[in-house]
């Protein structure tokens, strides 16, 4: 059995200690939250009866421990309960928003690596040239600008404007309900269903979320690799290889690149991750059913079901990428071996 | 660099060009044979007609669960028959007899009678959601409602009434309210859900799909995202022209502006001011403003030493530019209005004496004087984060900074400040209200009645009771009028309760609220009312 | 022959090297003119005299906020001074190499020995893989590495100090240069090794007759192991001489040098201390 | 003249003559470092504007923020109204140029508290390691695994809004990042053997840490701060945006932005401007923070 068996094991258990921690301090805020919950069900203009019916059913008359340990045991048997800002089950809400914002956070992801590595590789080979400080600066840039404003200029100028691609929304109407959710996701549902126009259309709505999204990844990643590739480009061995003979670009592929692919993967899964946890401004502004939108307006509504079980899904996101980039590590870097 | 960079914007230029192709689809108009509406549908969480509280979820179920009776599409104060043809009251006035329509069909074809609209009624009164209240505000009550309402024969409903209660308020309070729809018992029965010996009539299985009689039928809801409507056939008038009814959630003004002015969408129904002065200068599309039976007010907390004083109150009422708000920020918005009892209601006060404020710093200076209070005070206001609230706010915030009242705002999501209004825990309270039936009554029974003031009493359903203000009088006024079966009497006497109210009640109404539809040119016919937004006659 | 041989591999006149940092120009190295022909120039000197510099900068790897200019960096018929980097991508590996100090920084971690190695066969000579590989090994053996099927496969890290800096000879010889830049190539190694790894790399420099520039601090080392000996200090060359008359040397500094270490059998308790002229500086 | 090369040769003397002469070296190449990185300098440069704006906001700004007129309102930018009005008639110019203070006030307040937390932290955890580490970082973990916007709405709902809640909000959830790399940076130290030394002499735990582990986390700390104040700015802004923030009728910008987005077609100075504004702000802590770190920790470069 490799050696790294048993320090898995040890994370596993930390993993659950932290889950366990990030519900309860989930629960807890949601319990100081001055968020009725019941309101949502019963309208705000019920009468007294009503509520204290609803308030019970709701279980909200119990001790806030008990309603902990009940809502943990529920959590064990997957058991998210309802939402009552929507009325429906947790389970059923995620099934929906989750592939919206999977969707969303992957296309994202695509433009920020395809344009984040080789902005950083080629700033940090050229150090201190204009194009290092080009790409640092339009790095930064993407650090900097507030998504939710650069999504509502680009619906005006890409919208609104200039009517290049698809408004707020999924899909324009005459194509919602035209495919069976399969994936949840538009994009390949459209195809497996082989309707390339609702593929397009899906498209077009996507497209400009997702740049603005990819953008800002593109900005960590640019200049995680660009940082990353200066420390391996410093190193003795890539002096050595230089004096083998391989050109500068052979050297930055073959082992510069090579040896920051791991911290690579790290950080792009990390950026992953926080697409994954749903933007939620962006979703606002682009009305996009989404994750985000749903924890928050969940949130706002003071509905702990729905909320905690966002929070479970986002710190289980959170774990699974640290195990896997650890994995990947063991697995790619032979000195851990 | 400069390659990278180039290659970069030539990538993101493709991709546009991609998406181009992609959206002259939807340059073309809306499909023919479909109404399709923006809307924020954040609130809607059950098409229950026991169950809706929220203002969207009844628009859409009075086209799907039609009412027993419904109001004068021309005049609300007016009643017609719907699936009700006829009906009679007994000399004593406690006996209401209606007789239903014979060609009452399900969606399926199949037929409704009186056993099903009975069946309706004792589930909203068993279920004891907000809309019961509908009922057991005229003394209907769990316990009693199998003698109360009765279906002696396919098509007659017997109603045993309490007190003799006036017929026209019943008519419009309880008969043509959203939740006189008639499901299926059947089906209801079939599925209803019995947990811990509680029954819920079929809640959850008609939250998502009503079985019921009406124009349309509920075929798809994805939560926060699309509720699709299709035409009932069997429907008894002549069906909807038009197929299918897609409702869009679209969350924002300028989006909602931008897709109707597109042409992508037919109606927009959440539109700020602004954007509904540019639509209703663009040729394609008309604005359809309907003057609400709901308001706008601020709400004081009289438990408060300072707030509790009516002279304070009433400098409030002075600090309201209503007539600049209502040209600017309130246009599509609001009418400005100071009496609790909307304009268009049975028993209001006309306009001139239901708004007799206007801003006057000095006399609001005056009366705080009077109340003992100079140099004014400071006080937190909170109010909701959303549409025009925080702006209004903002304007009464300076206008009473300038007599010396220092107003802290907090702004918050709505479930936030329900909770708060519903707690009694404000000071100053900015929030809406909404009359359930075009009766002074509708109003009054809640904002100037206040059966107990305890805190423990808990009536938030009565904003006199999270005012923690009470009169007496008052309550008594009321429910004499109430029971008044002279109608001239009766307005007679909502008229003295508002001007009372104007001047010592614990609200100072801003605006009572004006509903903005934007529709295409292209929809004909599409019908709008304070309490009726019918999609049956809209075609194309 | 204490003077250079006719043909002489390379010829450095008037060699500067510069670096520029935020705070101020560097000088590493001053100047420096020396010859190498077929034969084995061991450069002394103590750290920051500026005699890896010189190494870089014959191979043109001098980090990019170095400068360096020369009157004269002639290898055989090639102007380095003018070379470009196209130019030198022939001469690196295949005519001058290097051999780095430290083999556990100098080799890729994360690639296995044979590969690295077998990177340094130059393309063009269209070598199958099992060729390439039989290459390495013959390589591997030639170093004296008893079992190079084994070592092959293993990744740097896996392998001892004295090892990895077998490999690296193997590495730097792969395309036979004929000129070999050794730079502190024992001193990263624990002394037991240290002979060991000279003695291969003594052997196949002789065998095939490469010149040798071998850069060290190690006075002794330098003088039993090079032919000729030039002593570098602060950038400049101070003294050059055969090894075998590095006794009579006359510069101060490399007296003082010889004097600061220490003799077996003999008397005096305690070395002499260095003391630096400033009047060296522009020796 | 003269002087002023002997000064340089004072500040660039390889052999410093006191420990105030080395420090004053170190500090001027630092700035050398700095002046060499034009993208650094220009941040610093807005930053200064930026402070002097909020310094002397009353004098630039030509009327007060809060000034309401409903007769001049969404008036699109002119001479008069450089920035153009918003909904209620207020002046946009004003409002952003008094806004900058509350942006400054709220960054710097994250700043000051953020930072004690995260060293306070990060230092013990990593200096005392075992069970206070686990501990210390499970409930890091916690904390960072959080998405920020969530967790600062959570706790903003819950506080009530207002400045000081969404400072106190956004604080928890700054110093997680911070935490970790004291923590790191603690874990490389504690090897030294100065701090062997200095243990030997038997100095307590806490002095070892306050005196010899926390100065030398600092420059570091600094360098993460100053880049993560963008973000630090724009939940902020987010806050404001969802309505949490500051509020009315204080100009934050993030509040301005999320108002003017209601009218984003009809008047789009109302939503551009503020966002403009976060834009650049945000911008020049990065650029700034960008160039700190080169100069401070060139270890992470």
């Amino acid at each position: 059995m490799p050696r790294w068996v048993p320090a898995l094991g040890k994370q596993v258990a930390s993993v659950a200690v932290t889950l366990l921690g990030l519900l309860a301090l989930t629960f807890f805020m949601g319990r100081m939250l001055p968020i009725d919950p019941v309101i949502a069900i019963i309208g705000e203009q019920a009468e007294k009866e009503t509520y204290d019916m609803v308030y019970a059913q709701l279980g909200l008359d119990k001790p806030l421990y008990v309603q902990f340990g009940l809502f943990i045991r529920d959590m064990m048997t997957l058991e998210f309960g309802d939402a009552l800002f929507t009325g429906n089950k947790v389970a059923d809400d995620l099934a929906r928003v989750f592939p919206a914002t999977i969707e969303l956070a992957t296309v994202s992801i695509i433009i920020g690596i395809g344009l984040g590595v080789p902005f950083g590789m080629l700033a940090a080979v050229y150090r201190g040239s204009l194009l290092d400080h080009v790409a640092r600066f339009i790095g930064l840039l993407g650090y900097s600008s507030p998504n939710f404003w650069l999504g509502l200029m680009g619906l005006i100028l890409f919208y609104a404007t200039l009517g290049w691609v698809g408004g707020p929304g999924r899909l324009d109407v005459m194509f919602i309900d035209m495919v069976e959710p399969v994936t949840g996701m538009l994009l390949i549902d459209s195809l497996l269903a082989g309707e390339p126009e609702v593929f397009w259309d899906a498209f077009s709505h996507i497209v400009l979320p997702a740049s603005i999204l990819g953008y800002s990844s593109m900005a960590y990643i640019s200049r995680m690799t660009r940082s990353f590739m200066l420390e391996q480009l410093g190193q003795e061995y890539i002096v050595a290889a230089r004096v083998k003979g391989l050109s500068r670009w052979q050297v930055v592929w073959r082992h510069a690149f090579r040896n920051i692919l791991v911290q690579l993967i790290t950080v792009i899964a990390l950026a992953y991750a926080f697409l994954l946890e749903g933007a939620v401004l962006t979703e606002t502004v682009f009305a996009w059913p989404g994750f985000g939108r749903y924890l928050t307006s969940g949130l706002l509504a003071g509905d702990m079901n729905a909320v905690l079980a966002c929070v479970l899904i986002i710190g289980i996101i959170f774990v699974g990428l640290n195990l896997l980039s650890d994995l990947l590590y063991r697995a790619l870097d032979p000195r851990t071996r | 660099m400069s390659t990278t960079v180039r290659a970069a914007i030539a990538a993101t230029l493709l991709m546009a060009a991609g998406a181009t192709q992609a959206v002259s689809p939807a340059q073309a108009a809306t499909p023919r044979d479909a109404l399709v509406m923006a809307w924020n549908l954040d609130a809607l969480i059950t098409f229950d007609p026991a169950q809706i509280a929220e203002v969207n979820g009844n628009d859409i179920i009075r086209n799907v669960c039609e009412p027993l009776v419904n109001y004068d599409l021309t005049d609300v104060s007016k009643i017609l028959p719907n699936h009700a043809e006829s009906w009679s009251v007994s000399d004593d006035g406690l006996t209401i007899t209606m007789k239903l329509r014979d060609d009452l069909k399900f969606p399926s074809g199949k037929k409704a009678t009186a056993y099903d609209a009975e069946w309706s009624l004792h589930r909203v009164v068993h279920l004891g959601f907000g809309n019961s209240a509908n009922f057991t505000q005229w003394g209907f009550h769990k316990d009693k409602v199998a003698e109360q309402i009765k279906a002696t024969d396919e098509h007659t409903l017997v109603f045993k009434l309490s007190k003799p209660y006036p017929v026209g308020l019943l008519l419009s309070a309880m008969f043509a309210s959203g939740s006189t729809g008639i499901l299926d018992k059947e089906l209801g029965e079939k599925n209803a859900r019995v947990n811990d010996g509680k029954n819920d009539y079929g809640n959850a299985f008609f939250k998502t799909a009503p079985v019921c009689v009406g124009a349309y039928r509920v075929t798809r809801w994805n939560t926060n995202e699309v509720v699709i409507l299709e035409r009932n056939d069997n429907y008894w008038r002549e069906p909807a022209k038009l197929k299918r009814v897609i409702i869009r959630h679209v969350p924002e003004s300028g989006a909602q502006r931008l897709l109707l002015e597109k042409g992508d969408i037919d109606v927009a129904r959440l539109l700020n001011t602004d954007d509904l002065r540019a639509l209703d200068r663009n040729p394609a599309i008309h604005v359809e403003t309907t003057v609400m039976h709901g308001f706008a007010y601020l709400a004081f907390n009289a438990e408060d030493p300072i707030l509790g004083n009516p002279k304070v109150r009433e400098a409030f009422r002075y600090l309201v530019d209503y007539q600049g708000l209502g040209k600017t920020v309130l246009e599509y918005q609001g009418n400005p209005r100071a009496s609790l009892v909307p304009e268009g209601a049975f028993g209001a006060l006309n306009a001139e004496e239901g708004q007799p404020f206007k801003l006057d710093l000095d006399k609001a200076k005056a009366l705080l004087a009077e109340a003992g209070y100079p140099d004014g005070f400071t006080k937190k206001y909170i109010v909701s984060a959303n549409n025009i609230a925080p702006v209004v706010a903002q304007h009464v915030q300076a206008n009473a900074a300038k007599v010396g009242i220092k107003l802290e705002l907090e702004q918050m999501a709505d479930a936030n400040l329900f909770t708060r209004a519903r707690s009694r825990d404000f000071e100053v309270l900015q929030i809406g209200w909404g009359a359930g039936y075009p009766d002074a009554d509708s109003m009054i029974s809640r904002h100037a009645v206040n059966p107990d003031n305890r805190l423990e009493a808990k009536l938030a359903q009565y904003p006199s009771w999270r005012s923690s203000w009470q009169d007496v009088k008052i309550n008594e006024k009321a429910e004499t009028a109430r029971m008044e079966r002279d109608p001239a009497k009766r307005i007679e006497m909502y008229h003295d309760i508002q001007r009372y109210m104007m001047k010592n009640g614990p609200m100072a109404y801003m605006y009572q609220t004006v509903r903005p539809i934007a529709v295409r040119k292209e929809v004909k016919d599409f019908a709008i009312t304070p309490f009726n937004v019918v999609y049956r006659t809209a075609g194309k | 022959m204490n003077q250079p041989p006719e043909t002489p591999l390379l010829q450095v006149e008037d060699l500067h090297v510069r670096f520029r940092t935020p705070q101020r120009m560097v000088h590493a190295v001053r100047g420096v003119s020396f010859q190498v022909g077929r034969e084995k120039v061991g450069i002394v000197g103590e750290s920051g005299s500026g005699k890896s510099q010189t190494g870089r900068a014959i191979m043109k790897l001098t980090p990019p906020n170095g400068i360096v200019e020369a009157r004269r960096l002639q290898f055989q018929e090639l102007d380095l001074a003018r070379a470009s980097e196209r130019d030198m991508l022939k001469v690196r590996g295949r005519r001058i190499s290097m051999i780095m100090q430290d083999p556990k920084h100098a080799l890729d971690p994360v690639m296995r020995v044979g590969a690295q190695i077998a990177e340094a066969i130059p393309d063009d000579l269209r070598l199958s893989k099992a060729e390439r590989r039989d290459k390495v090994m013959a390589m591997l053996e030639a170093v004296h590495i008893r079992n190079p099927a084994r070592v092959h496969d293993l990744y740097p890290h896996e392998v001892s100090g004295g090892m990895g800096q077998r490999v690296m000879i193997a590495m730097m010889l792969m395309a036979d240069p004929d000129l070999l830049i050794a730079d502190e190539p024992t001193s990263a190694l624990d002394v037991t090794v240290r002979q060991q790894v000279l003695t291969i790399l003594d052997d196949l420099v002789t065998r095939r007759g490469l010149g040798l520039i071998f850069i060290s601090h190690d006075l002794n080392l330098v003088a039993t192991f090079c032919d000729r000996v030039l002593i570098m200090y602060a950038g400049h060359i101070v003294e050059e001489c055969v090894a075998s008359e590095l006794a009579q040397a006359k510069h101060p500094y490399t007296q003082g040098l010889l004097a600061s270490l220490p003799r077996i059998g003999s008397r005096n308790a305690k070395l002499a201390v260095l003391n630096r002229d400033p009047a060296w500086l522009n020796g | 003249m003269s002087d002023a090369t002997s000064l340089r040769a004072w500040l660039t003397a390889e052999v410093t003559t006191s420990p105030r002469h080395a420090s004053v070296q170190r500090f001027y190449y630092g700035w050398l470092r700095l002046r060499a990185n034009p993208l650094a300098l220009v941040g610093l440069l807005i930053l200064l504007a930026l402070v002097m704006v909020a310094i002397l906001a009353p004098v630039i700004a030509p009327v007060g923020p809060n000034d309401q007129s409903l007769t001049r309102r969404l008036l699109p930018p002119s001479e008069l109204h450089w920035f153009g009005t918003d909904e209620l008639g207020r002046d946009v110019f004003a409002r952003v140029v008094y806004g900058s203070r509350i942006t400054l006030y709220i960054s710097f307040l994250v700043a000051i508290i953020a930072a004690p937390i995260g060293l306070a932290v990060g230092t013990t955890a990593g200096y005392f390691g075992g069970w206070t580490d686990t501990v210390l970082m499970r409930i890091n973990d916690i904390f960072l695994s959080f998405p920020g916007l969530i967790l600062a709405l959570g706790f903003v709902a819950a506080l009530g809004p207002g400045i000081e809640n969404a400072v106190i909000a956004i604080a928890l959830t700054a110093w997680p990042p911070i935490a970790r790399l004291a923590r790191a940076e603690t874990l490389t130290i504690r090897a030294s053997d100065y701090i062997a030394a200095v243990r030997i002499q038997g100095a307590s735990s806490s002095r070892i840490i306050l005196r010899h582990i926390v100065p030398m986390c600092v420059p570091s700390v600094v360098v993460r701060i100053t880049l993560n104040m963008a973000g630090i700015i724009l939940t902020a802004a987010g806050l404001g945006f969802l309505g949490l923030g500051a509020q009315p009728p204080l100009p934050e910008w993030g509040a301005m932005l999320s108002t003017g987005r209601q009218n984003m077609l009809g008047a789009w100075w109302l939503a551009a401007i503020p966002g403009l504004a976060i834009l650049l702000t945000s911008l020049a802590f990065n650029l700034f923070g960008d160039g700190l770190r080169d100069v401070l920790d060139p270890r992470s470069e």
